[in-house]
């Protein structure tokens, strides 16, 4: 048997999102190469069993942060693939209205706050959504997602302070994919250990396989309980890599990774060792995952032709919304 | 209306006490703003009515808890960020320029950033480099903000009561040489609204801009010229974003002259904004060079000798609008 | 001379080797500006010559590397920080401001701060909001930088080897869409002097100070003008501090209109400071007037029809002279 | 016997340098309160062995960063009594020439880098003079000294890990007083160990008892060595208290110190527990003491009246230095 203990139905929905999330990455890719995406795109492939794990246990009312990889958080928030794809191609239909593009997913009302092309910030806003919950005493909980490069700056460190000596509902999960673009994480610090670091904090923190969407599902959830139930702060070190290029048009190993270790992380795929797994254990049958795939790539194809058929943005909005119309 | 006397700093703190007990989102973060009742004033008595989850001290973090802020504005809550000394907020420029000022455009509005930033500003009292920037023109060049810069008691708290009704992000600089000085205030709830500058000496040879602390100094400086029946027409624009225009315009249409005095660093500064509207849209009416009067371009010094010799003093200020009449 | 054409990032890039080949002091600090050579080849080749020591890549801490920078330069060393993009530094405003161009005045000019700060800026490609600004109005309303924007191959060399001669902090921004832009460039070593401006085009109708990237723009604007015997004079600043007040008063004494073009927001920004410059000295020789034409004070939206709604246009430059003489 | 073993003459150096900051600053307070310092005064009061042990080990080479709390740091390091009195009397013979006061000391002839009245720079800015150290190859240290409540903040975190990774030969000195102003360091961080937490960035760190000077020299000799022979940074935890007000003209029990703990410190004086010390093990005797003791009171005598006899400096400097001459 394998924990934590799901119904079917909960297997099957983790392994959905994985698929929903690589999917439209996958075409978001294709459409880079197209030209379709007048941006950057950062694509989380790889990375899907984090976002997937952690957010099975959010509702819209809780307030996840990211970071400029968060096509991932986005969907598994519940932005649909059809407001990512339209949001990255700069559409009005897209989740930010075309004002963001990849680095500037906004979707407040399923609780998606934004991710950011500023590395750092993130920590800071999720700590500030916990304030929220407490000053509040809503039960909602902040999330933010940041990688490993994130771990260095001050923000972090400021960051998970001030959660830690205030007792904050908020979950701090870093996605130590090992490079900060060509910088090995390695390099950037001489304590490679992360969840040790938070402990120092006086905050709880797991290390965690971050291709074993299971697994991180059972240290976000342990992590979210106890943020709802007052206990404070908790920090996830998911280690995981990222299989594709640090963004869309630069070389996938660069100067600074290696074909064999490239291939070691393909074989250790979220999505494929996961879909294995249930079957071994006989939770789920070819089947299942027959109707999965079409189901998503369907969802996919269809938000694909939305948002490529869906309208720009009208220069004349170009300015509005700086400011609250309320004075 | 039932008047009577207060200082700047009491009234700025009744529109806060008023405020606090409306509204129970609203919370104030800053070093020394709890039981200590902040370094000038400015929560005293707070914290025995409202306890320390709403006048928050905070470690030595000002990028920190602004971020965190950033992140409870976007979660229901109303932070007020006292950061004492304006001087150690740019350590946290990052989070207010790319941050706090872009949540609400790049949202679509979805989001609202009701954020007032409070504390002091101004060459006074030998408090030397670190302790005396206003460094007000960073904050109206980038979009989002709203930049207040009350000089009595009255507008003090009419101002600050309107920045903590309103939804964005609002900059409010207390010049530490007004803090004690005292006019009348109602008894009764009132709101100065922002982008409405006052006239607060009528005059028809010249027009002089006066910001901040300089307002006293000029207004002296035409006690002395009243003398010699030259009759100076005195504004105090009271927020520089937005920046009442019209009310400037409309008195060099009857002047024909303007000079703006300012404390603040010239280039780039908020009297190159007013000289540059004003020979736009103003140039018929203009009758000589519009003139500026600024500190010393330099770093504050600490010498009181020094410190006298950066700041316009009322004898310049005189000097200058006689030199603006001579034109 | 001997002249070959170079790109603006090739050129820039020959003064930063030819230096470092003279100056063992010089080293360089930034995000894969190592092996990488540089998000923009800003440093291709010159890891293999000088090695880590000197090309040295740095973990996402920009205020922690211009705060250890800070030092160095106090300490007989040249740091050269290549931030990348502009955006990035806000996270060091505090450094830059209150320390980088306060120490030598703080000491008495005992120590030097010989620091170039080298990146990008600028709104194309669908950069969106954390990746397009320009942010430089902050940098020349401070005391104690010189603020350097060049706008073609030969200048950029020019420029930053001046800026690498000098004991002055510089800040050096490299519009996006000029570093590919060709021009002509000696063999021979050169340097082009801070506060300087250049003639770009001789006139009498008009001047118009274009600033960065609308250098081109205006220049292929007055093409258009010329067919019908308009002669306008535009002016490159080339460095906004100093700024070479005296050629910009020259030409409006001769032309008797100014238009200031800058992409960059237009409150408090250079285009207001120059303005303010030439009503107070040159408003006798004014016939109309002084406009400004500026990018829409909004944050940087990522959808292309939005982008292309906020920066000036050679249409709306070409309007705005048209307007300009109208007057 | 006591370690280390020094000479009795070094012994006595040790007694002569705290007792040298002692009266100092008994002399500047008694002349706050004679209205003599126009600015702050932050007293070392209590801290005296530490600057003195660390300081001891240190050339006019090494280069030396400290806080607002600098008065000790710039006296260990041989900025003689009269120029920081004469400093914060705001005088031209001060060693800012009379633009720093209390918390701006520059003494660059003798290795005293600046103190700064932000609280972090100084941590960045050693590493930095570390990393001219090791490019210079010129075997000198960089030094910051910096109190408990600069460890929140993320010049601390970015500062000690670039140290940490580059092998930068750095001294990071934290004067642990139990406060930041009245916030008590327990409250600011759950991990009061911050040898713990140096350590946690690949550090050397030693957790020292601050009121013994020999403590001090010897962790600090230790340091020192090791960075001086290329094995990197150290952090020292000194453990102390500052018996005197925050600021001058503050209470020096406030709302957050209790009498006891004051007593209890007081009772532990670095001073007088190591006169008693060297006497009870021999290494000196009363006339040895009474003679040292009688030269520094003449010291500081005879530097008060030259600091209060000293002219300001002439306002016509004022803008002098803010930029070098070298073009
Ligand atoms: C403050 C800041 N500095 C630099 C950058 C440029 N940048 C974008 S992504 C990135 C690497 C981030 O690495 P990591 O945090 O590990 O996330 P990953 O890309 O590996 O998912 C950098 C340096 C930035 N976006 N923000
Ligand atoms: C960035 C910044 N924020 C706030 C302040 C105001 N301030 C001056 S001293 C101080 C407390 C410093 O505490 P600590 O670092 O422990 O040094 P100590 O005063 O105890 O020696 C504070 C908050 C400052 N100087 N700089
Ligand atoms: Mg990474
Ligand atoms: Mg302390």
């Amino acid at each position: 048997m394998i924990t934590p203990t799901l119904t079917t139905a909960q297997y099957l929905a983790l392994y959905r999102q994985m698929v929903e999330i690589r999917r439209t990455e996958e075409q978001l890719a294709k459409a880079h190469q197209a030209g379709l995406i007048p941006g950057a795109c950062h694509t989380y492939v790889g990375q899907e069993a984090i976002a997937t794990g952690v957010c099975a246990h959010l509702t819209h009312e809780d307030a996840v942060f990211s970071t400029h990889r968060g096509h991932g958080h986005a969907l598994a928030n519940g932005v649909t693939p059809r407001e990512v794809m339209a949001e990255l191609f700069g559409r009005v239909t897209g989740c930010s209205r075309g004002r963001g593009g990849s680095m500037h997913l906004f979707a407040p009302e399923v609780g998606m706050m934004g991710t950011s092309g500023i590395v750092g910030p993130c920590i800071l806003q999720a700590a500030g959504a916990g304030y929220s919950a407490r000053l509040l005493g809503n039960g909602t909980v902040g999330v933010a997602f940041f990688g490993d490069g994130a771990s260095s700056n001050g923000a972090f460190h400021e960051g998970l302070n001030l959660a830690a000596i205030w007792d904050l509902p908020v979950i701090f999960v870093c996605e130590n994919n090992l490079y900060a673009t060509e910088v090995p994480f390695s390099y950037a610090t001489r304590n490679t250990d992360m969840a040790e670091r938070a402990r120092t904090y006086g905050m709880n923190a797991y290390t965690v396989d971050g291709n074993d969407v299971l697994a991180v599902y059972a240290a976000a959830g342990e992590g979210i309980r106890r943020a709802r139930a007052g206990e404070g702060p908790t920090f996830l070190d998911c280690k995981t890599y990222r299989t594709r290029a640090h963004s869309e048009g630069m070389p996938s190993l660069g100067t600074y990774r290696t074909q064999e270790e490239l291939d070691a992380w393909k074989a250790r795929d979220p999505i494929t060792t996961y879909r294995t797994r249930l079957l071994t254990e006989e939770v789920a049958f070819e089947a299942d995952f027959a109707l999965i795939d079409t189901e998503v790539q369907a969802l996919v194809d269809e938000g694909f032709d939305f948002a490529k058929s869906s309208a720009y943005p009208d220069p004349v909005t170009v300015a509005e919304h700086i400011f609250s119309d309320r004075q | 209306m039932t008047m009577r006397e207060l200082t700047f700093t009491a009234a700025a703190r009744e529109a806060l006490a008023e405020e606090m007990a409306r509204d129970p989102s609203i919370f104030v973060v800053g070093e020394g703003i709890g039981q200590r009742g902040g370094n000038f004033n400015t929560t005293t008595g707070l914290y025995d009515l409202y306890g320390p989850m709403r006048l928050r001290d905070t470690p030595i973090v000002e990028r920190g808890f602004i971020g965190m802020c950033t992140g409870a504005a976007m979660t229901g809550t109303r932070p007020v960020v006292d950061f004492m000394f304006v001087d150690f907020i740019l350590d946290a420029v990052g989070e207010l320029i790319n941050q706090v000022a872009k949540i609400q455009y790049m949202s679509s509005g979805r989001l609202k950033m009701p954020m007032v930033l409070r504390g002091s500003i101004g060459i006074t009292g030998a408090s030397a480099t670190h302790h005396s920037g206003s460094y007000f023109p960073m904050f109206v060049n980038i979009p989002g903000f709203r930049v207040v810069v009350p000089t009595n008691a009255y507008d003090a708290k009419g101002l600050f009561k309107t920045a903590l009704r309103g939804d964005d992000p609002v900059i409010f600089l207390e010049h530490k040489s007004l803090l004690n000085s005292k006019t009348l205030v109602p008894e009764e709830e009132y709101f100065v609204p922002f982008g409405r500058a006052a006239v607060v000496r009528e005059g028809t040879s010249a027009t002089v801009v006066a910001v901040g602390s300089m307002v006293r100094k000029t207004l002296e400086a035409c006690e002395t010229l009243a003398g010699e029946g030259i009759a100076i027409e005195v504004i105090d624009p009271r927020t520089l974003a937005p920046l009442d225009t019209p009310t400037i315009l409309q008195s060099v249409h009857k002047t024909g002259r303007l000079l703006i005095v300012d404390e603040t660093f010239q280039p780039c500064g908020i009297g190159a904004e007013i000289a540059a509207q004003v020979v736009a849209h103003g140039f018929d009416d203009l009758d000589a060079p519009i003139m500026r009067l600024n500190g010393v371009y330099t770093p504050t010094p600490y010498s009181p000798p020094l410190e006298a010799a950066v700041v316009p003093s009322t004898v310049q200020v005189t000097q200058a609008i006689r030199d603006l009449l001579a034109e």
